[in-house]
């Protein structure tokens, strides 16, 4: 589903990606581990399209989207949870889900965010409030939404139980482990696999920009 | 030093508003008469080649651009013989004392506050001015309306928001009193220079119920004035004064309504004299460009000309003697005779003429009911300011 | 980033010693377009100074208009022509209207500080306009100027003020430098940066705006004083928003590393303009655009890092 | 038991018709450390946030050493002894570490320094030094702070709120985006001179092992209402909490 | 009566004429966060574009309606051809620098374009005005009214309401919204940012260009004429708030109206009337009447 082959990224000028090589199977859940600073964001980011890698490849679905703009990636059902939440403050919990939707001009699916809300009762709840007054740990819960709403395929979730607390982060642990069962690809990062520990079907660890497998994938 | 050419620095507004009605005809009108001075070819007294037989050559300046900086630049760095130019009164005052200071030939060309010898610089040397002071256009535009039997008992005025309108304004004010025409005045409106649109304005124009308006808006400002106020019949509900409407004749043919009163800041273009040098500079001038010249285009060949007859004159290459020979000269110019009489022998004074504008049978602008005052009837003399002869009505004003 | 240290100050003053020097050498016109650079550079440095704060400001031109008008209307209407009475009378002026303002303007951030600046020197300039008695839109020319009671000859003067003008310059140079290293002045940069975070260290970003707004209006009060008697002439085009602009202008190119950056970007920006002028009168505008758009793409960091650049390598 | 520090009655904050916190009514004494756990939304950040001057309670009272501060600015707070770090971390990201920490503490000094003298003294650098080696920073200290990563600037806000001695410290989820392994050690560098100047700390964590590790005592929130305050092992043990914000597994 | 009748209309017909203008100014500061200077030189080509293709038109003797049908057109295609060479050959160079850069960048542009106007046009005016008279004069309360100006008035009205219906309901309006507040994470969402920011400054120079069209007609077209325009609209925007449309309306009308009043009432106030409102309105209200609700910080 994704596949990194020697991803070279750098940030003013400073290189952070060395090399990073990765494999998602299609259906599989890994973890990308990593200290403060390994470059995990940074892989995430560039994955996505938002940092123009200075070599390598980026393969999504079997598709070589290295040079393709950011945008392209939902269309082909990636979602991506940032780790810093960023949602669009005028708009209203809803309106966030649901923006990766109206982008592509599809219709919006009920049934979909029905089951976001459902996964995800807190958010449900305050669906048509703005979302410039939330709490840290319930834009993060929004942003999960977001992504989940357009990731059919391939989610990226960037440190996705920091903020939250415990008994939610349980929730939304198994709510992963649905989804893996449902087929879609998760790559989501973490400090140390201390969430996804019973998740992940394997397990990268990244440090100075450099990517090794530590687990192996069972399939 | 002698075979040298003579290099003449003139500053003329060549970006911004001013550029195409001012700027342009200041500069063509400089060109062709450098030209045809160059090559000899002027009518008398001005047939001997260049000026005091040294060819002559121009190097063109943005007035737009900082005018001391600029001076300085054409003083001390291009080292020019003498400046000639400047239409802007804003421009001119920063300038002059700086001509005294650098004892540097300058000659100003069209701005019109009767300041610069008055108080900017009352004692000159270096300095002169070949155009009238602005004093005249409001002076005449009073008589003007006065002897045309207009109804003077409301009066309106529109004028930029600068020393320029304000200045042209009190004197026009100034002379109703000294005059006696008991008028009332309904409103007057200062726009901000270059504002461009004057619907506002016309519409207070209209609402006053003015019997007579005033303005010297000048440049873009009243041509987008005319074509703002001529369709809504301003000019129908009162006689409309435009104290520089000259230079819009040839550009707004149709749209000036016929009878609005047109000056041309002095005895220019239609106003001008019929003699040999009037007919050779317009022909010369139509000729090159196409349109007859604007009355900045003859202010322009007018400084250069008094420049040439001082320089002649002194027949010395020395500023200071150029200068001495400057000072009270009488000189010929396409508007008649030029006599430096006031301001220490500095400044110009010449007549003012005012008409109608009105379209020929060829359907080519012209101006009718034309009435000319003579230099003194609408100048102030050698020892009053303009401001002190208007208030105390005019003392010795000869208008035979 | 900011420079933490300015001690290294002097030496840049040194570097403008040497220039002074090199005056003397110049011929006339380019010396007076460098005597009017430092007086204007001063003022581009005060808005450079607010920059730093986040503090853009679109009317800075209202103090230098104070600053020259002070002197102007003291030596032209009240007849003083002492050098010290005046420039001290415009920093005076200038400051006082930059703590009156400053209690209202050290509240507004971002685009709405420079909007209001901007609104309150226009408002200045429609009163100089209106006001006859100042010469209205022309202004007026100021006398000139003595030196405790000498009054220099018309030979000698250029000299003299050019002298008095470089002086002066460096010294509100080095005492800028000095603001710097204050308290105050070092807080500058953390309003700009983070205002919630400052507030919660227990400092006021209000008071720090308010003080590098008071400054700023000082030295730019001086550099209208200066340039008041340098061209000998004031009008209200000084706090057009055009004007102001300018100083924006140069202090964004000059950048911000050294306070004397913008007095030399000033003058290279009146270099460009004055060869400018002379090549391609009716393109005049065009070239400098093209050469601000080169020096924008190409020093991002402005013209003093090139001086940096060069240091570091 | 000594008198509290700060003592806070019956706080409430409403925004429209949203209830962020009602009821808060807590008193913290001198020198103890204190948990603020609770689920997202809770209203902890509000509370902090009252108390900070942040927010004006809708109604309630706030006092701190016995002085109502209800109301009073950040500014005044902060003057007041209390300090703080944030949920997302404010620093001044153009500039460099050793930057931040200076301005920190130039800040702190400003009702007295102002213009007069040079504010960059060698005394402040030295100190600032030894606060960046303190929390562990120095080897980042001539980074420009917005290239650092999240865990980093965490620790950065957590050490300007700690300049100058401040009597109060409240720190909003100071380990969240810090590495699991580096969690601990930088809670114990942030208590440990706390604890020697006999601070008093209050700290909002989702990580109940930093939780019963460095706190003794735990005020657990809950739809803006306080569900359990008491020993951290008591409050962690409550049925309440377990199933409202801790869930299942964790003990 | 007279007077409130012409007060009434000419402070509408300024407001008109000033939204017109600073719409686009808001709409494109709000989406790229750019203050653009170079708003003032759309403008001035808006005007010159009008006259040469109505000279032309005129030359060959076309019926005059059709005129108003000329000017829609040129606007159009002047405005996108402007707008998309100035952004795409310029500006995304540039995205994600300083503000107040931005700022520079566009003045900068607004030099060249100034220049490059005099080279393309020269220095002489153009006047076309035959539009204005076209539709001539009724009486409103026993003031002669130009048609055509209110026929301005008319058209700012729809336009308005039209950018607005655009902004607010459709699908594009949304994601424009969400490229406000964040570009980088609306690139993750899916939404084609680059084609957003083109959009939108191809649109607000057409409204530029629409404002310099229409005006042509009234005025002198005289290098210079986009100076003035642009700080005027500035000051509507900044009152209105930066970015609203309808603050963009509404401080129109107050820079509208408190000329209007102070030509009809007190005229030597005229020149700073508009900065007056502006410094008053900023000093109530420090963001301008509709500010923009920003994030939760901490
Ligand atoms: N703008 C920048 N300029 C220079 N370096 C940067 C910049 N942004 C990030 N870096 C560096 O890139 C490296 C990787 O950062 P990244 O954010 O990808 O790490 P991370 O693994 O996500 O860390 P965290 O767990 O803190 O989120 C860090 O060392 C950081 O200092
Ligand atoms: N400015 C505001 N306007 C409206 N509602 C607000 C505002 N600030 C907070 N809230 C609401 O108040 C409630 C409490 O928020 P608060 O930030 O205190 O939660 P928290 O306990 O810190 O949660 P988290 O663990 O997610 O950080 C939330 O429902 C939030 O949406
Ligand atoms: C009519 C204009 C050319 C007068 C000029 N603007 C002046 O100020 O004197
Ligand atoms: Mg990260
Ligand atoms: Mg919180």
């Amino acid at each position: 589903m994704l596949e990194t082959r020697k991803l070279e990224s750098s940030i003013a000028g400073t290189q952070i990606l060395r090399g990073a090589d990765l494999v998602l199977a299609p259906g599989r859940t890994v973890g990308l581990i990593g200290r403060n600073g390994a470059g995990k964001t940074t892989f995430m980011r560039s994955v996505m399209g938002l940092l123009r890698p200075d070599g390598g490849e980026i393969l999504i679905d079997g598709t070589d989207m290295t040079r393709e703009p950011a945008h392209t990636r939902a269309a082909m059902g990636v979602g991506y949870m940032p780790e810093d939440r960023r949602l669009i403050p005028e708009f209203t919990v809803e309106q966030n889900i649901l923006l990766p939707l109206n982008a592509l001009g599809e219709d919006i699916d009920r049934s979909r965010l029905d089951w976001i809300y459902e996964l995800m009762p807190e958010i449900g709840r305050f669906a048509d409030r703005r979302a410039l007054a939330l709490s840290g740990g319930q834009q993060k819960l929004v942003a999960l939404g977001r992504a989940l709403i357009v990731g059919r395929k391939l989610l990226l979730l960037d440190e996705p139980f920091e903020g939250v607390a415990p008994a939610l982060a349980q929730r939304l642990i198994e709510v992963i482990g649905v989804l893996r069962g449902e087929g879609l690809s998760v790559l989501l990062s973490e400090s140390d696999h201390v969430h996804s520990a019973d998740l992940v079907d394997g397990l990268y660890v990244i440090e100075r920009g450099e990517i090794e497998k530590k687990a192996a994938e069972t399939a | 030093q002698d075979g040298d050419p003579i290099e003449l620095g003139i500053p003329v507004f060549l970006s911004g508003a001013a550029s195409g009605p001012f700027g342009l005809p200041q500069q063509n009108g400089a060109t062709v008469l450098i030209e045809a001075l160059n090559a000899g070819e002027v009518p008398a007294p001005y047939d001997q080649v260049g000026i005091n037989g040294r060819q002559v050559e121009a190097t063109y300046v943005d007035e737009a651009a900082d005018p001391v900086q600029e001076y300085r630049n054409l003083v001390e760095r291009d080292e020019v013989d003498a400046v000639v130019g400047y239409t802007s009164s804003g421009n001119c005052k920063a300038v002059a004392p700086l001509a005294e200071e650098l004892q540097q030939l300058t000659v100003l060309v069209d701005c019109g506050t009767p300041q610069i010898f008055e108080s900017v610089v009352t004692d000159p040397t270096y300095l002169f001015r070949t155009g009238p002071t602005g004093t005249i256009d409001s002076v005449g535009a009073v008589r003007y309306l006065m002897d045309t039997g207009v109804d003077m008992s409301r009066v309106a005025g529109i004028n930029q928001n600068y020393a320029w309108g304000q200045d042209a304004w009190a004197d026009f004010t100034g002379s109703l009193e000294a005059l006696e025409t008991g008028s009332d005045i309904t409103t007057e409106q200062f726009p901000q220079v270059f504002a461009g649109q004057y619907g506002a304005e016309v519409s207070a124009l209209l609402t006053s119920g003015a019997n007579a308006i005033h303005t010297s808006f000048w440049g873009g400002d009243l041509e987008a004035f005319i074509l703002q106020a001529a369709p809504r019949g301003l000019f129908q509900r009162s006689a409309v004064v435009m104290t520089t409407g000259e230079a819009a004749m040839q550009r707004l043919p149709d749209e000036i309504p016929e009878g609005a009163i047109i000056g041309a800041r002095g005895p220019y273009s239609y106003f001008a004299p019929d003699t040999e040098l009037a007919n050779w500079f317009r022909e010369t001038y139509e000729a090159e460009y196409g349109n007859p010249p604007s009355y900045p285009a003859w202010k322009m060949a007018q400084a250069i000309l008094g420049l040439k007859a001082a320089w002649e004159k002194a027949d010395s290459d020395d500023p200071a003697e150029i200068a001495a020979a400057f000072e009270n000269l009488e000189f010929e110019t396409p508007a008649g005779t030029v006599r430096m009489a006031i301001g220490n022998g500095h400044q110009a004074i010449q007549g003012i003429a005012y008409g109608t504008y009105a379209l020929d049978d060829e359907g080519n602008p012209t101006v009718e009911n034309v009435i000319s005052y003579n230099a003194e009837c609408v100048n102030p003399p050698a020892d009053q300011t303009a401001a002190e002869w208007i208030e105390a009505g005019f003392p010795g004003a000869d208008c035979e | 980033m900011m420079k933490t240290d300015f001690r290294r100050e002097p030496l840049y003053i040194a570097i403008l010693a040497v220039l002074l020097i090199v005056g003397f050498f110049l011929p006339s016109w380019l010396r007076f377009l460098l005597q009017t650079a430092l007086a204007g550079g001063l003022v581009a440095l005060g808005v450079a100074l607010q920059m730093r704060a986040g503090l853009v400001n679109f009317g800075q031109g209202l103090y230098y208009a104070l600053g020259g008008y002070a002197v102007g209307m003291l030596a032209a209407q009240a007849g003083i022509t002492d050098i010290f009475i005046l420039l001290i009378a415009a920093v005076l002026v200038s400051t006082v209207a930059g703590i009156v303002l400053g209690l209202l303007l050290s509240r507004y951030r971002e685009i709405f500080y420079a909007m209001l600046s901007l609104a309150v020197s226009m408002i200045l300039y429609g009163l100089l306009v209106k006001a006859a008695w100042l010469g209205s839109t022309d202004g007026f020319n100021i006398p000139p100027v003595s030196y405790l009671g000498w009054t220099p000859d018309r030979a000698v003067r250029p000299d003299i003020y050019y002298v008095t003008t470089a002086v002066l310059t460096v010294i509100a140079c080095l005492a800028t430098a000095r603001y710097l290293t204050s308290g105050a002045g070092m807080l500058c940069e953390a309003v700009a940066e983070n205002e919630i975070r400052l507030e919660y260290l227990g400092a006021s970003p209000r008071k720090v705006a308010f003080i590098v707004i008071v400054v700023a209006s000082a030295l730019s009060g001086l550099g209208g004083g200066l340039l008041a008697m340098s061209t000998g002439h004031v009008d209200p085009l000084m706090t057009n928003w055009t004007t102001s602009g300018g100083f924006v202008f140069v202090a964004l190119l000059a950048g911000r590393g050294s306070t004397i950056a913008p007095v030399i970007g000033f003058f290279l920006l009146e270099l460009v303009r004055t060869y400018a002028l002379d090549l391609a009168p009716n393109a005049w505008q065009m070239i400098l655009g093209l050469v601000m758009l080169a020096v924008i793409l190409l020093l991002p960091e402005g013209l003093w890092s090139l001086i940096e650049r060069r240091r570091k390598a | 038991m000594s008198d509290p520090i700060l003592v806070t009655e019956n706080l409430e904050k409403r925004f429209g018709g949203v209830v962020a916190a009602s009821e808060i009514s807590l008193s913290l004494y001198p020198g103890e450390t204190l948990a603020v756990i609770g689920s997202n939304g809770a209203g902890k950040t509000t509370f902090v946030n009252m108390v900070t001057g942040y927010l004006k309670p809708s109604s309630g009272t706030i006092r701190f050493r016995g002085r109502d501060i209800t109301g009073s600015s950040p500014r005044k707070t902060a003057q007041a002894g209390i300090r703080r770090s944030f949920q997302i971390s404010q620093i001044f990201p153009q500039l460099t570490v050793l930057e931040n920490v200076m301005i920190a503490e130039i800040a702190a000094a400003d009702g007295k320094g102002g213009l007069r003298r040079a504010a960059l003294t060698d005394a402040r650098m030295q100190t600032g030094r030894a606060v960046l080696d303190r929390f562990g920073l120095g080897q980042h200290s001539d980074t420009a702070v917005g290239t650092l990563p999240q865990g980093i600037k965490k620790q950065l806000d957590i050490a300007m709120a700690a300049i100058n001695d401040p009597a109060l410290i409240l720190l909003d989820e100071p380990t969240s985006g810090v590495s699991s392994d580096e969690k601990i050690e930088m809670m114990e560098r942030v208590i440990a001179p706390l604890k020697a100047d006999d601070a008093t700390l209050l700290f909002i964590e989702h990580d109940m092992d930093i939780v019963t590790r460095f706190a003794e005592r735990t005020v657990a929130f809950y739809e803006g209402k306080i569900l359990a305050d008491g020993p951290t092992r008591e409050v962690l043990s409550e049925d309440d909490v377990r199933k409202y914000v801790i869930g299942g597994v964790h003990a | 009566m007279l007077k409130f009748t012409a007060i009434m209309l000419d402070g509408m017909n300024y407001a008109a004429w000033l939204f017109l203008v600073a719409v686009g100014l808001t709409l494109i500061y709000g989406v790229m966060r750019i203050l653009n200077i170079a708003h003032g030189a759309f403008y001035a080509i808006g005007a010159y574009v009008c006259a040469s293709a109505l000279g032309v038109f005129y030359a060959a003797g076309l019926p005059g309606a059709l005129a108003f049908a000329v000017m829609g057109v040129v606007a159009l295609i002047a405005g996108v051809i402007v707008g998309l060479v100035v952004e795409r050959g310029v500006l995304r160079f540039l995205y994600g620098r300083d503000e107040v850069l931005m700022v520079l960048v566009t003045y900068a542009l607004f030099l060249i374009l100034e220049d490059a106007v005099k080279l393309i046009w020269g220095v002489e005016s153009y006047f076309v005005y035959q539009p204005y008279a076209y539709f001539g004069f009724v009486e409103i309360g026993g003031l002669p009214y130009q048609v055509y100006d209110l026929m301005i008035v008319a058209l700012a009205i729809v336009m308005g309401i039209a950018l607005w219906f655009w902004l607010e309901r459709s699908r594009m309006g949304r994601m424009t919204t969400a490229v406000v507040a964040d570009r980088e994470i609306s690139a993750a969402m899916g939404i084609n940012v680059t084609r957003i920011f083109a959009t939108t400054f191809a649109i607000g120079t057409v409204f530029a260009v629409i404002g310099g069209v229409v005006t042509a007609p009234k005025i002198a077209v005289t290098p210079g004429i986009g100076v003035e325009v642009i700080i005027l609209a500035f000051a509507v925007v900044v009152i209105g708030g930066l970015g609203s449309i309808p603050g963009a309306a509404i401080g129109a009308i107050f820079a509208g109206y408190a000329r209007a009043m102070s030509v009809h009432l007190a005229p030597a106030y005229e020149l700073f009337a508009i900065y007056a409102v502006m410094a008053v309105v900023l000093a109530i209200r420090p963001h301008g009447l509709f500010a923009r609700a920003s994030g939760r910080k901490i």
